[in-house]
């Protein structure tokens, strides 16, 4: 997926001389994922900029150049070091369309690599997606596949609106040899059935939609027949798929890695649930990280969702119990 | 391994020991520049007191007074050209009416009818800015990215002493001095921070001195002296236009006023420390120059007046009417297309 | 209430030597609303201490303070200025004890008045809380009453984990002459029924309180018995009070004015369905702020939860069409 | 209306334009102190190696090594008594083990069965801290209480060039000076954040520039040159304890390692600049002036190298054995008494 990654930007910057990358170790070194390797040889130190140490001074910064007319892309180099800028964020970057009536649109797009799997250490691995979705004024989106890291990313350079583009850490070594890029690029707010299935529909999105898929293929031992619905885009929130599924099937769970309460599947479940009641056979169950501050690597691995904790929860779905 | 460069170009960046002033210096007037100094410091005053006094009959939501300030914020639009950006802090309003806003527009925050009254773009007027600090980097920024682009615009940006202890202004002036980005930086040191003194907020030997942590020089002004502080912007903006970076200007003012019209001052500053500030009024320090060269008369006097009255009830007028609103609007920008969602919930009024 | 916890700060300086009040303008000011007034005069400057102006270094500082063995009260002067300690609160506060196994507890509260309806511009009407709910290891507790006020502040100060005290702004200046202070210390955890109805429950908190109760008195005219349950504390969640209710009326409204999407009461109508699917006549639906930047002043109540809007909702709980 | 307080007490906050330095000076060698120094270093080193080897196995995730800047991490923990606190940011474990802390605990954070290995208070060592600068506030915030409650304690926090930028650096600074707060900050500066080299992230004459803006004394310092740091280091404890307040020092020196094991720092930075750094290395000078003075023998020399391999090959075995895990402790210190809500997690386990 960084490979993908990498060429979306190519690419953007290829395209228009308004695209700039800022962040720390993006330039020289090609960030400490890579993911803009190359780009400051090919394109100069300024297109693809190394900036002093301080992301709220990244952030405000790419603000005041989106104001000019520029399309920075800001990379923040872990999840938890975005916080920093969380004030600039979302008592600007967000709010800056709305507060001048149009006239001052930020075309800005934030890097986020997210979530964990990837053995680092404390504040190297959070989920932050909660607290962006909880901003109004943002697009939230999050690539599962490698096709998608390319498509979603050139959509969100394009898009004149401040996106958080989530980067799944443990996917960026993900590879698919059936996508030739560039590949397509994809329009915000459409969820993809990754899997079809009759019996009951897993709604994820980032890095656990491998662990959806995985979970669903262990199902049909167990006699479930899952579809896997990836979310791609959690702003804005592709209702009428996600719920024309859910509709068909009548069960759902939801699954992702943040923490679980008032976490990203609260709102899915919640909306699900307000337009599919008498739909559902069963309440939409989540299976989530813990709400514990992210483990340490050692233990990562009882955090996160797995498939013995999707297919248990598929299990509480009420399958003797229906109304 | 020398390391630190010639103390003579840290010398350099620290700020002069007395703050630079030119009224009862005994230099010569600028003829044509004082006169109309004079007259936007009087129309700058006259606003302060009509905005407070709409205030007080409901018309503004709250005004931040800059009575005091004034020669801060007339300095900082003159010391500008129209292709430059100004981003002022949320007292600053009477800085952007004389960057050209229209009064009405300019106080649009502060009557609470919509954020912003005015289009940045078309004024190069960031919006008024209320988290202490933040437009800061975005100054910083914009000024990058017209250098980037080749164009000749510089940014200047206002803060007050307190805003200088947020982390946002260590951030804006370090990126600003590493990009050697055409930038200027105006400290508006009135001395409070609503009821908080500078003694409280910095134990520098001044907030210029902050500069030189940077590698940009650091200036020292008397802020209410109106020549002085054009004289020291207009370096800055002529530094900055030439490509020599940064500058951190701090002008030692006085917020005469109240921090708003909600707050009671007498809380925590003595009335004497109030009086002494009036007897430096920067209307007063102005006109006495102006007098001893006769460039004042009492008719100029009366005409900028008659001129601020004029100014002043055209804003009242403006706001006497109520706003028309359209509840729809908030929906309307949250971005350039609704999301499905906003739609559902706008559709659902 | 501004009363009220202006007594409680007091009674809790007075009580034990180690708490300290930090922040901009509570000294000689008491704060821009008064909370703390009169008490740098009784405790001195250092009890009561007005502060730089930096909110990263006010709560990093308290931080400190804390792991020393203090217990800071930190006030935040307006919602939205509390951003800039995000990092600080997040990365720090919330995980302290637990990266430390216990060893470093931050008793450590902070007072954040927020929330909208007092005609404040830009940046002044943030409902914040779905930021604090989405972090664990923070507990996040709000008043609506003067009683609790007093109660649930004293609480926060005693506890020896970090508390986000949200305080409602529009209602500093309510009053309650039936209240004598000191009231009764409340503990966490505990929703209260502030009013009992038979058809339906409002489940709500801090300013939407009085908004539901004045709901549930206008709809004895339609014919609805509404009840109305104040949360106070919205981590930890009353789960069992909540469900309690909600089985028994078999209907629920979620009502609080920060935006709905990915807001508080996405996981509060999520958890309830999920622990009550079988009891529930129609689905838990929301009522909140929209999906916007907060309003400016003139439009605020366009934006805010009424009693109209909680109306409608019930409306909508399908009376007809009982399962 | 003066106000910058007199040019010499403002040139008292400045550098000195050239940073200390002890080795090699022809100063008189402290016969107790130095060879202990010597010790420590050469065991440092060694720690440094084991530890990256450790990493190559497996045995720790991740580990960001301070070969080149033992000096620094040596002298930040032998300037402080016993009472004190240190405030370490995530490359000091030398400096958390020099302290007392076992190195296995010192080493939990990066070995990842728990974020901090040792209990903070006993060790008077706040936890390693990644994320950069956040760790500065809470030692203003610590040495603040502490004087508050009339205790005698000094904090010392450690920051990289890098941190500087952060906004936090700043408002800890600013706080620290404001409440003349019994603090020490030292600057590792390194010439690198991560890829990132000085000039890219300030323009500064000096980091220690820095201080002048807060109204506190900022102090140079050759960072390779162990008898020099702790000087410096020293006066500005004692400076902080006497009730001085804070000071900012810039010990300068070089990172020789890569940022971490996973780092290639072949991609941005030439090796004849580690090659020309290497010549310094803080061991090599003092071991010259040692030898120069009949401090140091081969035979003590190989004293002290068998001291540390026999640490290191402890180290080894404590990391060597997998350590006991208990997923259920991931529930157990969220807070002082976990909620209904995960207990319910916990149990459903
Ligand atoms: C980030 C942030 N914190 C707090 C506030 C609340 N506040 C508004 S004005 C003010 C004082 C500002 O002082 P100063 O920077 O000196 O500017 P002045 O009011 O004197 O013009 C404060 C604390 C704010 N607007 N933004
Ligand atoms: C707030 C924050 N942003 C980014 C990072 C990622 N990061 C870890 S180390 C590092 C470079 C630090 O450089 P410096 O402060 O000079 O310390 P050094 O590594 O040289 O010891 C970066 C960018 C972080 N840990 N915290
Ligand atoms: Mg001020
Ligand atoms: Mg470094």
């Amino acid at each position: 997926m960084a490979q993908a990654l990498n060429r979306a930007l190519r690419d953007a910057l290829a395209a228009d001389p308004d695209v700039h990358l800022l962040g720390e170790d993006i330039g020289t070194l090609g960030g400490v994922f890579r993911v803009t390797d190359g780009l400051a040889a090919e394109f100069g130190p300024e297109r693809c900029a190394d900036t002093p140490l301080a992301e709220a001074g990244i952030l405000g910064a790419a603000t005041g150049m989106a104001m000019y007319g520029l399309r920075p892309v800001v990379e923040m180099q872990f999840d938890a070091f975005g916080y920093p800028a969380f004030e600039q964020l979302v008592s600007h970057v967000a709010k800056m369309r709305n507060r001048t009536r149009g006239a001052l649109p930020l075309p800005l797009t934030v890097r986020v690599p997210y979530g964990g799997g990837i053995g680092g250490v404390e504040h190297h691995g959070d989920s932050s997606e909660a607290y962006y979705m909880a901003t109004p004024g943002l697009h939230v989106v999050t690539p599962a596949t490698v096709a998608d890291a390319y498509g979603l990313l050139r959509q969100a350079i394009a898009t004149d609106d401040p996106v958080v583009f989530l980067e799944p850490k443990r996917l960026y070594w993900s590879r698919d040899d059936t996508v030739e890029l560039p590949a397509t690029v994809e329009p915000f707010g459409r969820a993809v059935l990754r899997r079809e299935g009759a019996d009951a529909t897993l709604v994820t999105y980032g890095p656990a939609v491998p662990v959806c898929l995985a979970a669903a293929d262990a199902a049909r031992e167990a006699g479930w027949d899952l579809g896997v619905l990836d979310l791609r885009t959690l702003v804005p929130f592709d209702d009428a798929t996600v719920c024309a599924e859910v509709r068909r099937t009548g069960r759902a769970v939801v699954v992702h890695e943040a923490s679980g309460f008032a976490g990203p599947g609260a709102e899915i479940a919640a909306r699900v649930t307000e337009r599919c009641f008498h739909h559902l056979a069963a309440p939409v169950l989540r299976v989530t990280g813990h709400d514990i501050p992210y483990p340490p690597p050692m233990l990562e691995r009882h955090h996160l969702p797995d498939v013995d904790r999707v297919l248990s929860a598929v299990a509480r779905l009420q399958w003797e119990d229906q109304v | 391994m020398t390391i630190v460069e010639q103390p003579a170009a840290t010398r350099a960046l620290l700020p002069e020991p007395e703050p630079h002033r030119v009224l009862g210096t005994g230099a010569a007037p600028d003829a044509r520049l004082w006169p109309e100094l004079y007259r936007l410091l009087v129309r700058g005053r006259r606003l302060n007191e009509q905005a407070t006094a709409l205030t007080r009959q409901g018309r503004l939501a709250v005004y931040p007074s800059s009575t005091g300030q004034e020669a801060c914020q007339i300095a900082a639009a003159l010391a500008l050209e129209p292709r430059d950006w100004l981003f002022p802090s949320y007292r600053d309003t009477l800085a952007v009416i004389t960057r050209g806003v229209p009064p009405a527009a300019a106080l649009g925050l502060l009557r609470g009818d919509w954020h912003t009254g005015y289009d940045p773009r078309e004024h190069r007027v960031a919006p008024l800015c209320t988290p202490l600090a933040t437009q800061l980097p975005h100054a910083t920024g914009l000024a990058h990215a017209a250098r980037l682009r080749g164009d000749d615009v510089v940014a200047l940006a206002l803060v007050g002493d307190g805003g200088t202890s947020e982390g946002d202004f260590h951030e804006a002036l370090n990126f600003a001095a590493v990009w050697r980005a055409p930038v200027v930086f105006l400290v508006q040191n009135n001395r409070y921070a609503i009821s908080v003194p500078l003694a409280a907020q910095t134990a520098a030997p001044s907030l210029a001195h902050k500069a030189v942590g940077y590698g940009m020089p650091g200036r020292l002004v008397d802020g209410n002296d109106a020549p002085a502080v054009l004289t020291v912007l207009r370096e800055a903006v002529a530094h900055a236009r030439s490509g020599g970076g940064p500058t951190l200007v701090e002008a030692l003012t006085y917020r005469i006023d109240a921090h708003t019209n909600a707050d009671d001052a007498t809380r925590y500053r003595p009335p004497e420390e109030v009086a002494a500030w009036r007897e430096r009024d920067p209307l007063t320090l102005l006109a006495r120059d102006l007098r001893a060269h006769g460039l004042l008369t009492d008719e100029t006097e009366r005409a900028a007046r008659a001129d601020a009255d004029t100014l002043a009830a055209a804003l009242r007028a403006a706001l006497n009417t109520d706003p028309a609103l359209d509840p729809l609007d908030l929906f309307a920008h949250v971005y350039a297309t609704p999301t499905p969602q906003l739609r559902e919930q706008r559709d659902a009024r």
